[in-house]
């Protein structure tokens, strides 16, 4: 540690720390342009001078290159140093008399005109090199240099030509202090992409991600870009994040990990997906970018969405009508014939965020309002008296004319009309269903799942949370659409479950499990590949088939399959199947018709 | 057969032993013979009161016995006609220890195939139908017809082949077409030696099944083609069930030695059911079927819709013994 | 054949999640249906050996159903059906062998929603096998039998 | 009228019964053979898959269940249309050879000898295989034994097991021999070999060399001149395994020749309604009733008629015993039925030189045992020479190779004609005038039957073995007024 003193305050510093970085730690303000924690520093705009004391001897040194050393005096803020800054912004606010940045610290230096005049008022390019550095150093793509010196010297691409090189990656453009830079898009537009993606190469997913930590776009991040295209020669680009991370706790090489935990109790809360309107043309979905799911629109209205929370048209307007329609891909028995139960309410929220944020008109296309949880009857009366058209009867069809509103049919089952309405946005309250991969899921677990395709539970009054395989638990909409009340507490239940179990200790298991008497198995291995849970293996040291009786769920398929008999499916044997058919065919066919 | 004594009251203290067959092929006569060198010792340590194949024994003689004379009499052959039935009767009568042997006796055997059709359809191809046979008259055997010469009587065929247990009480059972000689030779043994099992015990097999002794490696079963023994080399090394021969050898008791394998053929099922199995067609079906690698109703249903004669094959050798014992009579 | 007293005798293998759960629904529904089917539960149709149905003709059912949970997914156990599917064909074949007229077994799926579907298909079946008369396999063997 | 039945009890309730009626006058009005059982097998084979008759057709008779193996996959064969490769084909022959080894043994040593050894005045109890081993001394007895169970263990190793194999299977054999195998096999070939002369010199001993036993077999008593059939090769020699059937006539002339799928032309067969077995004859000369000679349809099919139907026997110690057979008996044709042990013997030593022929061939451990049918499948015929006599299967299949027709000609069943012939001509000899000569009967209907060496399990598809008998001779008031009894084996 070295310990010196800036402006009469002793601080420390690590070995190899600069004046500049321990100042700014300790919050003692020095000015500075070409000085970006990301890039080496350079001294090239000067405005960190500072008064340096050591060893007897005093000068004024750039803060950004000096290294702290022990018992050196800093003094930042000396009439020296003043006079040498005003200096300084004297020829930058020469140099770029109009840009806001120059203006303002020159002024305060005391600077208000520029001492020069100059042919080229309008230049923002302080020639500080930070974009050079940047792309060279950081980004490693080499877009930018110096060309020519002295008075004509300037930044651009090589040849002053569009160059390959040049990864759009705009990291230029955030270290010019100035503004000098700007990246031009060939194509403007806000809804280009859905508002769906991330805003930046590094983001935390939602604001209610758990862990709220963020990730890495791997698409989007110049390391891992450079990186692909160069076939891995540039491995090491950018890395910002990483350098600015106090906590150290960005690591590129971090990739997807297989973790083996054992444990006592597993919660299955795989969760939903969302059905994909494509499936029914009818609606038009991917015709036009003005007509979105539900869940984009949830997207599109969120304020860290890509509008800010503005409810906005694909072109930037503001929209002056929005039909929302209800139920698609849900009660309908070409889709899912089930009800999705959270679309009704969150419709009902979307049509007050459109009437609040714009004012524009809002039809719902409802086939029965499904308010059914608490105070949800209050919000669908207080939609209904801000002004939302409500249209009972299903949106039938989106229709996309040439002049650029969006026409919905369907019926108006009150009155039995047929209505159209022209609106300039559609949101669909498409289905949820099962996981696609929610066989695979199933199997692992060995979990039954009902018509719907969603996990079954053990029993759907009594035994919410659980599964036929012990010790796996369901939460939320894993089991079956619900919202989010509905999830906090099925979640919660599935976690006492869980907690109930692990605080038990042990398990308590059916007795009507399957058995192998292993003095007839004669390891025909028949039924090795039958059982859903595995819990038939093969013992290749003793030679038989062995039942696990704490996976078996006592289906008793094996037993039936067994063809040696020396399986028996306790509960359910063989002799009391039978002996229930001889007792059932015993009894005289009078008995039965009379009884 | 606990009590060693009963067993061995003749005068020179010798077990007195019978053997004889109903509607049987003669195969377990040959098996006996099969004995070889040990058929000596089986003369040695026994009085063996008839052996139809070897020795004089008179049908009077056998009805003047008292009762219980026999010590053991090893009965082969199937139920089939009138007079089969009544000889069960008469030996169970004189015999102490009475032995359903063979697969005839057993479980009804490949004759029992006969229960699909009846005695009349029999008769009609038979006597009627077959090229060769030059019946303009269309006559039928009658069980009593008035010759010329006087009355002649043959017994009456029965529509049902059935099991000698089904028509009287068995003491013991000994599986196999034919039984096997060391097997043969084990129930000899213990019952010189007065050690058999509880009545009703099936004797001279194992409790596993034909897989425990079969060579052939056997790997998990997902079977997508069956295959007929005639349309497929099989692997000499893998379990023929695994490569899609249908092979009854899981749903079979062992004691044979899985010999029918050792030249890569199927078991067909001649050791009847393993201990705990009500029905061995019923058990063999249900392992074939499950096995099958196929998981929609329409790929199954082709699957198994490749199997030929399902009774025929999973009941070769116990259509009389199975739960139904035949086809369904007009 | 066609005696108008004759009531059938029938036996239900049903699973215990989908169909007997159905059956049950049914009952408790007060549905209409005909005694004539006698319930066994078993906890899933792959329990179903073929040796329950030939052991129920043989002592003296008319008819046999077997029914459990729709595949693919329905099943409790994941695919105990599948093996119900891949067996009864088979063994319907057989049951053709033995002269055992096919409208006298019955399989299929019936879920726990589909009350209506069991009791229907007990009105149904239940008439069917009343058509064709008694199999009675027992009296059949023992009467003809010389 | 007198009825006069003769049960033959060996397996007490009888699987085959002898009516004798007498006319008024005490002498023979009639006799009949009566069998009493059916199986069915023509009918339940309907249904079944064709390849798995090589494995059902067998429990038509557990004595000689290889032939109806072979019969089996010689018709599947046919209706596959497939070719047996050379191996598959020598494969079958040699177990065949070998099975024919052990069951002439079984048939001289145990059922036929005993008479000749220790002579027909032997008290019957000792009259078995263990009196004749007591009476030859052991060595000579376990060497039958022995013999026979080498000749066993080659068709277990070749079949699976010794009795019902499984081996044979349309388009060849289930599985190739190796060397250290046919080593095995070639060097029992050898000791059989020496067994079959041992035979023939042991029945030149004890019964040529006894002149009262040359007597009765040349004595015209046992001499029914008729029609012989037997399979031979295509140089008219005796073959068990394949070749066509050749019949002659009484004089020994060549009658027909005809291919397995001919067989409808030459042979049908008659019904009786006392009698659950039927009577094969030859179709063209017809069904004349229980006569025999030239102008009778009633043919054997037995040792003595495949050596009269061929030219000669294919191996050379065989064919030195045929030339020495017929010098010794007066020529061809042979009509003595006793005649039929000495051929047996002659066929005994030919199996077992063809055994080793076989067994030393450089094809027979080629691997090359099965062709897999590609052919759709229709009908076929095989025959082989079984035993006791031709043996006929014939399948007609549906498109999918399952049997939908089935017909079987079985060995014994040749011979149903002339063992009932047999016995009237045993019964006029010696009941006359209502004089029962007993030990006559007896003694004649046991030698009519032996010779034949009938085989009621074949012909009834029920029923094996060998007929002791029991004779029951009733009065006109159907009262039994005696009753003879004697174990025929």
């Amino acid at each position: 540690m070295i310990t010196f003193t800036i402006d009469g305050q002793t601080v420390q510093a690590e070995e190899g720390k600069t004046v500049l970085e321990v100042a700014r730690r300790e919050g003692i303000p020095i000015p500075t342009l070409c000085y970006h924690p990301a890039v080496e520093p350079y001294g090239a705009c000067r405005m960190c001078t500072v008064e340096v004391e050591a060893h007897g001897r005093t000068r004024l040194e750039t803060s950004c290159t000096i290294p702290a050393q022990e018992g050196m005096i800093v003094r930042t803020n000396t009439p020296d140093v003043y006079k040498a800054r005003q200096t300084l912004m004297g020829l930058f606010l020469s140099r770029c008399p109009n840009v806001p940045l120059i203006q303002e610290l020159a002024a305060q230096y005391g600077v208000t005109e520029p001492p020069y005049p100059t042919d080229t008022p309008e230049e923002k390019c302080i020639l500080c090199g930070l974009c050079v550095r940047v792309c060279q150093d950081v980004v490693g793509a080499k877009a930018l240099n110096f060309s020519e010196r002295g008075i004509t010297r300037r930044v651009n691409p090589p040849f002053l030509e569009k160059t390959r090189d040049c990864i759009g990656c705009g990291a230029c453009t955030i270290v010019c202090p100035t503004g000098a830079i700007e990246i031009v898009m060939e194509e403007l537009a806000i809804y280009q992409e859905k508002p769906l993606g991330p805003t930046s190469a590094i983001y935390v997913p939602s604001l209610q991600a758990v862990p709220r930590v963020p990730v890495i776009d791997t698409d989007a991040c110049i390391r891992f870009r450079q990186n692909d295209r160069t076939n891995g020669s540039n491995a090491d680009a950018c890395g910002v994040c990483q350098l600015m991370c106090e906590a150290d706790a960005i690591n590129f090489d971090q990739g997807d990990e297989i973790v083996e935990l054992d444990v006592g109790a597993i919660i299955v809360a795989t969760g939903f997906n969302m059905w994909d309107p494509m499936q029914m043309s009818q609606y038009a979905y991917g015709q036009s970018p003005n007509i979105i799911t539900g869940l984009e629109f949830e997207r599109l209205s969120n304020a860290s969405g890509p509008t800010g929370g503005e409810i906005l048209l694909a072109d930037g307007r503001k929209p002056e009508s929005v039909a929302i329609i209800h139920c698609v891909g849900s009660r309908d028995h070409s889709a899912h014939p089930y009800c999705s139960r959270i679309c009704c309410m969150y419709a009902l929220k979307q049509a007050h965020l459109v009437r609040d944020k714009t004012g524009a008109e809002v039809y719902e296309f409802y086939m029965d309002m499904r308010a059914f949880g608490k105070a949800y009857e209050e919000f669908y009366e207080r939609i209904q008296e801000e002004g939302v058209f409500m249209i009972r009867g299903k949106g039938a069809k989106v229709e996309v004319p040439p002049d650029g509103k969006l026409r919905v049919k369907g019926e108006n089952a009150n009155l039995g009309v047929m209505v159209s309405v022209d609106v300039d946005m559609v949101v669909l309250a498409t289905a949820i269903e099962a996981q696609p991969d929610a066989d695979r899921i199933s199997s692992l677990f060995g979990l039954g799942r009902t018509e719907d395709g969603f996990f079954a539970e053990a029993h759907p009054k009594l035994r919410p949370v659980e599964t036929n395989t012990d010790g796996v638990f369901l939460a939320g909409a894993c089991q079956g659409p619900r919202d989010v009340p509905d999830t906090v507490a099925h979640t919660g239940a599935a976690v006492s479950m869980a907690l109930a179990l692990l605080d038990k200790g042990e398990v308590t298991i059916s007795p009507a499990v399957a058995c192998v008497d292993e003095e007839l198995c004669s390891a025909c291995k028949t039924c090795i590949t039958l059982c859903p849970y595995s819990a038939v293996s093969f013992i290749e040291e003793d030679n038989v088939a062995r039942v696990n009786e704490a996976l078996c769920k006592g289906c008793g398929t094996c037993v039936a399959a067994c063809p040696a008999g020396a399986i028996t499916g306790r509960h359910f044997t063989d002799e009391q199947i039978l002996a229930q058919i001889e007792g059932l065919l015993r009894i005289p066919v009078e008995q039965l018709v009379e009884a | 057969m606990a009590n060693t004594k009963d067993t061995k009251g003749t005068k020179n203290g010798k077990l007195k032993m019978g053997l004889y067959w109903a509607a049987s092929c003669g195969g377990c006569e040959i098996a006996i013979v099969e004995l070889r060198e040990k058929i000596l010792d089986l003369d040695a340590a026994a009085d063996i009161l008839f052996w139809p194949c070897a020795m004089d024994f008179k049908y009077k003689d056998v009805e003047a016995m008292p009762d219980g004379h026999i010590d053991v009499c090893l009965f082969n052959g199937a139920i089939r006609s009138s007079e089969n039935e009544h000889l069960a009767h008469l030996l169970r009568q004189k015999s102490k220890v009475l032995v359903a042997f063979g697969s005839c006796a057993h479980e009804g055997c490949i004759p029992g195939l006969a229960n699909l059709f009846d005695r009349q359809s029999i008769f009609e191809r038979v006597y009627l139908e077959t090229p060769s046979t030059d019946n303009s008259d269309g006559t039928l055997p009658q069980i009593s017809y008035q010759m010329p010469e006087g009355e002649v009587t043959i017994p009456k065929l029965y529509n049902t082949v059935k099991t000698l247990g089904q028509v009287e009480d068995v003491d013991y059972f000994v599986p196999g077409c034919p039984p096997q000689a060391p097997q043969i030779w084990a129930v000899v043994e213990a019952i010189l030696g007065g050690k058999l099992p509880p009545k009703g015990s099936v004797v001279g097999a194992n409790e596993k099944t034909v897989c425990d002794e079969c060579k052939h490696k056997r790997e998990d079963k997902r079977i997508k083609k069956f295959y007929r023994p005639h349309e497929i080399i099989p692997d000499s090394e893998r379990c023929l069930f695994d490569q899609g021969i249908i092979c009854a050898g899981p749903a079979t008791r062992g004691g044979c030695g899985a010999l029918c394998p050792t030249v890569d053929m199927p078991c067909r099922g001649c050791y009847g059911p393993p201990p705990n199995v009500v029905d061995q067609g019923a058990a063999l079906l249900s392992a074939v079927a499950s096995v099958v690698d196929a998981d929609t109703e329409e790929e199954a249903a082709r699957v198994v819709g490749e199997i030929v004669d399902p009774v025929g094959t999973f009941y070769r050798f116990g259509l009389p013994s199975s739960l139904l014992h035949r086809s369904k009579l007009d | 054949m066609n005696d108008t007293n004759f009531e059938p005798r029938i036996v239900g293998f049903l699973c215990n999640w989908c169909t007997y759960a159905a059956a049950d629904t049914a009952g408790v529904s007060r549905m209409e249906q005909p005694p004539n089917v006698d319930i066994i539960r078993v906890m899933c149709s792959g329990r179903i050996d073929p040796t329950f149905v030939l052991k129920a003709f043989a002592e003296g059912a008319d008819g046999v159903i077997v029914s459990g949970c729709h595949p693919p997914g329905d099943c409790h156990y994941t695919n105990g059906n599948f093996k119900t599917f891949r067996r009864m064909p088979l063994l319907e074949a057989m049951l053709a062998q033995y002269g055992i007229e096919k409208e006298r077994f019955h399989w299929g799926w019936i879920s726990g929603a589909e009350a209506a579907k069991w009791a229907q298909l007990v009105r149904d079946f239940t008439e069917q096998v009343r058509a064709l008369g008694p199999l009675n396999w027992k009296r059949e063997l023992e009467s003809k039998e010389d | 009228m007198k009825k006069i039945s003769i049960d033959p009890i060996t397996r007490l309730e009888g699987h085959g019964r002898i009516d004798i009626f007498l006319n008024e006058e005490g002498d023979v009005a009639n006799a009949y053979l009566l069998i009493p059982e059916l199986r069915g097998f023509e009918k339940f084979a309907e249904g079944r898959p064709v390849e798995e008759m090589p494995r059902i057709t067998p429990r038509i008779c557990g004595v000689c269940p290889e032939a109806h193996h072979m019969a089996s996959a010689k018709a599947a064969d046919a209706v596959y249309h497939v070719e047996v490769p050379p191996a598959g084909k020598k494969l079958r022959e040699l177990l065949y050879s070998a099975f024919y080894v052990a069951d002439h043994t079984v048939h001289f040593y145990i059922l036929a000898a005993p008479d000749f050894v220790l002579g027909p005045d032997a008290p019957p109890a000792e009259r078995n295989i263990l009196g004749l081993i007591h009476k030859v001394g052991l060595e000579t007895g376990g060497k039958v034994i022995r013999c026979r169970g080498m000749a066993m263990d080659i068709v277990g190793m070749l079949g699976g097991k010794t009795i019902h194999p499984v081996g044979a299977i349309p388009g060849g054999v289930s599985k190739a021999i190796n060397e250290e195998e046919r080593a095995q096999i070639e060097a029992w070939g050898h000791e059989l070999v020496d067994f079959g002369q041992f035979g023939l010199q042991l029945f030149h001993d004890v019964v040529l060399g006894n002149q009262a036993y040359l007597d009765m077999i040349l004595s015209d008593a046992y001499t029914t001149p008729m029609y012989y059939m037997g399979l031979v090769d295509e140089n008219n020699k005796v073959n068990f395994y394949d070749g066509k059937v050749r019949v002659v006539d009484p004089e020994g002339k060549e009658f027909v020749k005809y291919a397995p799928e001919e067989y409808l032309d030459v042979v049908a067969e008659h019904v009786e309604p006392w009698t659950y077995l039927k009577f094969p004859y030859l179709k063209k000369v017809g069904w004349k009733g229980f006569v025999t000679g030239k102008d009778s349809g009633v043919y054997q099919a037995t040792p003595l008629s495949r050596l009269n139907a061929a030219d000669g026997m294919a191996t050379p110690l065989a064919q030195k015993a045929y030339e020495k057979f017929y010098e010794t008996m007066g020529g061809k044709p042979v009509h003595g039925t006793l005649a039929t042990h000495w051929a047996r013997l002659i066929e005994l030593l030919y199996a077992a030189e063809r055994l080793v022929e076989l067994a030393t061939d450089a094809e027979i451990t080629d691997p090359h045992v099965r062709n897999i049918p590609t052919e759709k499948p229709d009908e076929g015929v095989g025959i082989v020479e079984a035993p006791r006599g031709t043996l006929t299967h014939h399948f007609v299949t549906d498109e999918k190779g399952i049997v939908q027709k089935c017909n079987l000609i079985v060995g014994t069943t040749n011979n149903y004609a002339p063992i009932s012939i047999s016995i009237k001509k045993a019964a006029q000899a010696f009941i006359k005038k209502g004089q029962i000569i007993s030990e006559g009967v007896l003694n004649r209907v046991e030698m009519a039957f032996r010779s034949y060496d009938p085989c009621f399990g074949c012909a009834t598809h029920t029923l094996p073995g060998q007929m002791p008998l029991e004779v029951r001779i009733y009065d006109a008031g159907r009262n039994i007024v005696d009753v003879l009894r004697q174990n025929m084996e």
